[in-house]
């Protein structure tokens, strides 16, 4: 598959933006989680480093950074990476493909969070193979409103 | 025309990859606030933005609500030799947005 | 340079002749048991003995208190003895507590000028704003202080599960 | 068993004792009780006070004396006292024995958030700790026997302890705590599946009312609150946000006052505010207020409560934007189809926190640390304000957390203020800028009780029963404010808090065959937030004060309508029998005297009011409120008691005060305006605690909501039926004294 091809594949197939939401906000499994975007091979855990604070004032701006270990070459490298969320009301926040020759997988972005909850950073290598890495962050908005 | 900063560090060496840092200015609509009438504002968000290098692919993200308002990115490409950089994104009201720069390697 | 004379002690600040006087005993003295709550002598969260009057420190210009006698909360009772300070204790008068400096100093003053007040005394001289609503525990307190016998105070009604039966060994005991 | 308790006194025997106890304590020094604040430290490590770590919520010292680790904010509930004698229960420490220690938020992040949640809100201090604190308390108790066991070769369940005293009957051995610690300080934990905690019937300590273990600094002046922050070189800082919500700062004129006595700098906070920093607070706000500011007040400077009341007017009737959270039958025909027809609009308007210790932060930057000095319901919030603002890595910030001056949820959200302060002090590296804020400031930027309307149907049939309720909010929604990600479908549940279907949390009592709960979200530029009692408080308005008017068109009495409509839900019927019973519903008053009944749930407890007033012209006087509570299980019923009769405060607020809107901008910026209750308007409190011990519910927050209807429905029987439907009380020109 070249790049394009799979650029296509990312933007229009497969990963949807998640199910119908609960009524409130609420936490899903990793297995519920992960089903509609890594398939039903659950994922290992390694080769990806998610780095995000363990408390996050509001969930409005988070920053994050996740790295993901792979010698880059056509053989093995990193084909793509996912950013989840389990709590959001959509749980996919983010979604990156990388170009032919890079050595070296490194993203920063900001993200929301809809509450305290669980970021996952999968990355999926050109065996096919979902790594794992997940970080808990406590987002401290409303200690009066938090509880859903 | 989305206002945006770009931010470049170039590769050294043809081996070295070149660090992208971009900010836009884009409020990520969610679509799940609220006007003053109790009715929804409607979802915009930049969904995708590609990065190509003298023309080919070399990078491309798929963004969604889960990424905050004025969206920032750093991410690395590989540029082998002199040439454009050139960033491409697209909101759901169709509206596009781009920022580019030359990146010349030494030698 | 003012003179003032707090809590028996004399110093003296270089201050603006209008600053309050709750600035000064804050900042310029660090004596901090005398709160600044509105700036407008309505709440009298910042309420000092001046000569034993209850005033409101923040719009009393500092130059308005040399040679005066002030006392603050930290110089009311040097064991924090004072006998509003040990009813207010017994009772457990305090919520967040920002307030009580303000509203022992106006109580200690109204016992001074009263000392067997009435619920309306209390009331006419109490008004010291708590957002707590300690408003109660503070009535008793005072008629504790003064030992007045009134009949106001906390009335609990506990109602053990299963009333009217034994089930439940589980009482109001405030006397731990 | 009913028992009644007079606190009075000194000629009442407990009191005498309570006293005894104060007076003796003061004579022997203070006694152990106390607390251990954590002084700006470099260390994350916390100290043991030179005693053993047992665990993480439990240090004991050689000298017996049990240090009790309490993570929750103290805001003046008597949450740090209700926590210790959960975990001094179940560890069997001598109380007299016990002091506390607080801790940092990095501190609790440095050992993996082994203390959990530290924030204060939602009435959840005790009921969602109660567990694992007890667990700790148990879990110390049993590694304390482990080590005597050991010692002396006995089995575990030979070894009896109390009051921290280890004892075998049958070789008499005793020892104590403070010679075991540092043994059991090395046993691994316990499961906490392998034990169970205590039956309430056993407990000693719970359910009892021990003094509270802060009083002490509390009478003296020695408290130190965010407020009384000093640190070497502070600086003052007074600050001016746009006092129109949502508009810009343009531009100022330092060197206006750049010349004064004292002033520093000026500078600018953010996009919507500017700060003058000085070497005394009071010199800053003086020059503040003279510095001449530009301000962008953009479109919301046309706002006004008039404006605001249209749109919420709208929302009652509107078929735009609006969702039925229940839907039981056929309203519509129920009501069509009634002999007789019952309507109202109510109205609650914005209410402000006002917590007596002004919004303040006391911060410090450096170019690789940043700390927070706050009152604050969330130190953990505040420190990731700080680590946000400054940019600086978690581990790099530290937010130290004295007692609070007040919070009715004001300091649990959103950390505004500490924002602020580490944005101003970022600007002056190393030197600790103290921010505090006028009492205008507060009001004026407050996050308000959100506004609401609430329009309300009934259909009686020709027995007076009623067949069918429509009710509609129609209001502002503190989700879309501040989670509007919270909020699924655009279906906001949360304002509808109190009219729930949901068991156990906010559940409507009453069964009515045909009943339809809407909600319209109808926003305004206002900044909201939760108020001590959030939505039950206008909930609670809107539906008790109703029912008193469909009970009066059903010619029935208050009490009974409601009994014959809360059947299907015992403990909400509980305490309206227990309020009545204890109000003396049935029996005569005295002519002139009015009485008003309201029930309601909130925070996981069942509530219920009876209120006696008298009403003179204008002037209204509230004689005497019985307040019930089930709030599951009664940690320390005296304390329980202060929330209750501090609601009536807030309750009473809930009636006579109001932030209305005017040019886009708050109105009422200080107590001349802005009325807060005072001693001579309190009645005589009467608290009902009736907790039935299969639950637990919450205690700070769920009796607020029926004072102001008990009240309202007393003042509307004083007025021979006429309602007051549009708060506050001034709308019809009248006051309480």
């Amino acid at each position: 598959m070249n790049l394009r091809r799979r650029l296509l594949w990312a933007l229009g197939l497969g990963w949807g933006w998640g199910a119908t939401p609960a009524l409130f906000a609420q936490h899903v499994s990793q297995e519920e989680l992960l089903r509609p975007y890594v398939g039903i091979n659950s994922a290992q855990k390694g080769r990806v480093k998610l780095e995000i604070a363990r408390l996050a004032d509001n969930g409005f701006n988070v920053p994050l950074k996740v790295s993901v270990q792979s010698p880059m070459t056509a053989q093995d490298h990193v084909r793509r990476l996912l950013l989840l969320s389990n709590r959001n009301p959509r749980p996919l926040m983010a979604g990156f493909e990388f170009g032919p020759g890079s050595d070296q997988v490194l993203i920063s972005t900001r993200v929301r969070l809809g509450g305290s909850q669980t970021v996952y950073a999968l990355a999926q290598t050109s065996d096919g193979i979902w790594w794992l890495d997940t970080a808990e962050v406590e987002v401290t908005e409303s200690a009066c409103l938090d509880q859903t | 025309m989305m206002h945006s900063r770009l931010q470049i560090i170039p590769a050294k060496r043809p081996s070295q990859m070149t660090t992208v840092r971009l900010l836009i200015r884009h409020p990520m609509e969610t679509g799940f606030r609220f006007e003053v009438n109790g009715s929804a504002v409607t979802k915009n968000v930049i969904h995708t933005l590609t990065a190509l290098f003298d023309g080919k692919p070399v990078f491309k993200a798929t963004l969604g609500s889960g990424v905050s308002a004025d969206p920032f990115l750093e991410f690395q490409v590989r540029t082998p030799q002199s040439g454009e950089l050139l960033l491409q994104w697209q909101d759901d009201a169709g509206e596009t947005g781009e920022a580019k720069a030359l990146i010349s390697l030494p030698g | 340079m003012l003179s003032l004379n707090i809590n028996g002690a004399n110093h003296s600040v270089d201050v603006e002749p209008e600053m309050p006087l709750l600035w000064v005993i804050r900042e310029q003295l660090g004596l901090t048991g005398t709160k600044f709550g509105c700036g407008i002598a309505q709440c009298g969260a910042c309420t000092v003995h001046v000569n034993g009057e209850p005033v409101r420190s923040c719009s009393l210009p500092a130059s308005a208190a040399v040679n005066q006698k002030i006392t603050t909360i930290e110089g009311l009772n040097k064991d924090s003895a004072h006998p509003v300070q040990l009813a207010w204790k017994a009772l457990d008068v305090p919520q967040c507590g920002y307030c009580q400096s303000g509203q022992i100093l106006a109580a200690a003053s109204l016992l001074k000028r009263i000392p067997k007040p009435t619920d309306k005394d209390i009331d006419e001289v109490m008004t010291n704003i708590c957002r707590c609503g300690s408003y109660q525990r503070i009535r008793a307190a005072i008629h504790m202080a003064a030992g007045t016998g009134k009949d106001i105070g906390s009335v609990i009604h506990y109602i053990a599960p299963g009333a009217g039966t034994s089930s439940s060994n589980v009482t109001l005991n405030t006397n731990l | 068993m009913t028992s009644t308790t007079q606190l009075k006194n000194v000629s009442n025997g407990v009191l005498t004792r309570r006293q005894f106890v104060v007076s003796s304590a003061m004579a022997s020094g203070g006694l152990a009780l106390g607390f251990h604040f954590p002084a700006a430290a470099q260390s994350n490590e916390l100290s043991t006070l030179g005693g053993s770590e047992i665990n993480a919520w439990v240090v004991v010292r050689p000298d017996d004396s049990c240090v009790i680790r309490i993570a929750r904010a103290e805001m003046g509930q008597g949450t740090h006292t209700g926590l210790a004698q959960l975990v001094a229960e179940e560890l069997e420490c001598d109380w007299s024995k016990v002091s506390l220690q607080t801790f940092t938020p990095g501190q609790n992040l440095a050992r993996k958030r082994v203390w959990r949640n530290m924030s204060t809100g939602g009435s959840r201090g005790i009921r969602e700790s109660q567990e694992y604190v007890r667990q700790g308390g148990a879990a110390a108790r049993i590694m304390l026997l482990q080590a005597a066991s050991a010692e002396w070769k006995v089995p575990v369940g030979e070894l009896k302890v109390e009051k921290g005293i280890v004892s075998h009957a049958a070789s008499g051995k005793t020892t104590s705590y403070g010679k075991l610690a540092a043994q059991a300080a090395l046993l691994p934990a316990p499961d906490p599946k392998s034990f169970s905690l205590k039956n309430p019937k056993d407990w000693k300590l719970l359910g009892k009312s021990p003094n509270r273990l802060d009083t002490a600094p509390k009478v003296n002046g020695t408290i130190k609150y965010g407020i009384d922050t000093a640190l070497p070189g502070m600086q003052y800082a007074a600050i001016k946000a746009c006092p129109v919500f949502g508009g810009k700062l343009v531009s100022f004129d330092a060197t206006k006052i750049s010349k004064r006595r004292g002033i520093k700098a000026v500078v600018r906070v953010d996009d919507e505010s500017v700060a003058v920093v000085a070497d005394s607070f009071w010199r800053a706000k003086s020059a503040l207020e003279v510095l001449p500011i530009k301000w962008d007040f953009g479109a919301n400077a046309k706002e006004s409560s008039a404006s605001i009341a249209k749109r919420l007017k709208e929302g009652l009737t509107s078929t735009e934007n609006v969702f039925a959270d229940i839907d039981i039958g056929n309203v519509g025909e129920a009501i069509q189809g009634a002999t007789k027809k019952i309507e109202a609009v109510y109205g609650t308007p914005f209410v402000s926190h006002a917590c007596m210790e002004p919004m303040n932060c006391t911060a410090r930057v450096t170019a690789d640390r940043a700390e927070v000095w706050v009152s604050t319901q969330n130190a953990e919030a505040a420190l990731a304000a700080v680590a946000a603002v400054t940019g600086l890595h978690i581990e790099k910030c530290e937010a130290y957390n004295p007692p609070l001056g007040g919070g009715f949820g004001r300091r649990g959200g959103t950390q505004d203020y500490v924002r602020q302060a580490a944005l101003i002090a970022k600007q002056f590296l190393g030197t600790p800028i103290k921010l505090i804020w006028t009492r205008e400031e507060d009001m004026s930027h407050d996050f308000f009780r959100p506004i609401g309307q609430c329009r309300l149907v009934a259909g009686l049939n020709n027995q007076g029963d009623l067949v069918g309720l429509h009710l509609r909010v129609s209001g502002q929604s503190i989700n879309a404010f501040v989670a509007p990600h919270n909020i699924v479908d655009g279906k906001d549940r949360r304002q509808l808090q109190g009219y729930w279907k949901d068991a156990g949390e906010a559940q409507l009592g009453y069964t009515v065959p045909n009943l339809r709960v809407e909600y319209a979200m109808r926003n305004t530029h206002v900044p909201v937030g939760p108020w001590r009692g959030v939505n039950t408080n206008q909930n609670a308005i809107y539906l008790e004060c109703f029912m008193d008017e469909v009970a009066r068109a059903a010619g029935k009495d208050p009490l009974a309508f409601r009994r014959s409509l809360i059947t299907n839900h015992p403990k909400h019927l509980g305490v309206l029998d227990a309020a009545a019973d204890k109000s003396g519903w049935n029996s005569p008053l005295p002519a002139g005297r009015f009485r008003g009944i309201a029930q309601f749930m909130g925070y996981g407890s069942y509530t219920a009011a009876v209120a006696e007033v008298s009403i003179k012209g204008n002037d209204i006087r509230v004689h005497r409120l019985v307040l019930a509570t089930n709030c599951g299980h009664a940690v320390n019923p005296v304390q329980i008691a202060s929330q209750i009769e501090g609601s009536v405060a807030y309750g009473m607020d809930s009636l006579q005060a109001e932030s209305s809107i005017k040019d886009g901008r708050i109105v009422e910026k200080n107590f001349d305006t802005y009325p807060i209750a005072r001693m001579y308007q309190m009645p005589k409190i009467e608290s009902v605690i009736a907790p039935t011990y299969d639950f637990w519910g919450g205690v700070g927050e769920p009796t607020i909501c029926v004072v102001a209807p008990a009240i309202l429905n007393a003042i509307a029987a004083a007025r021979g039926g006429k309602p007051v439907r549009m708060l506050p009380l001034k709308n019809e020109g009248l006051r309480l004294v």
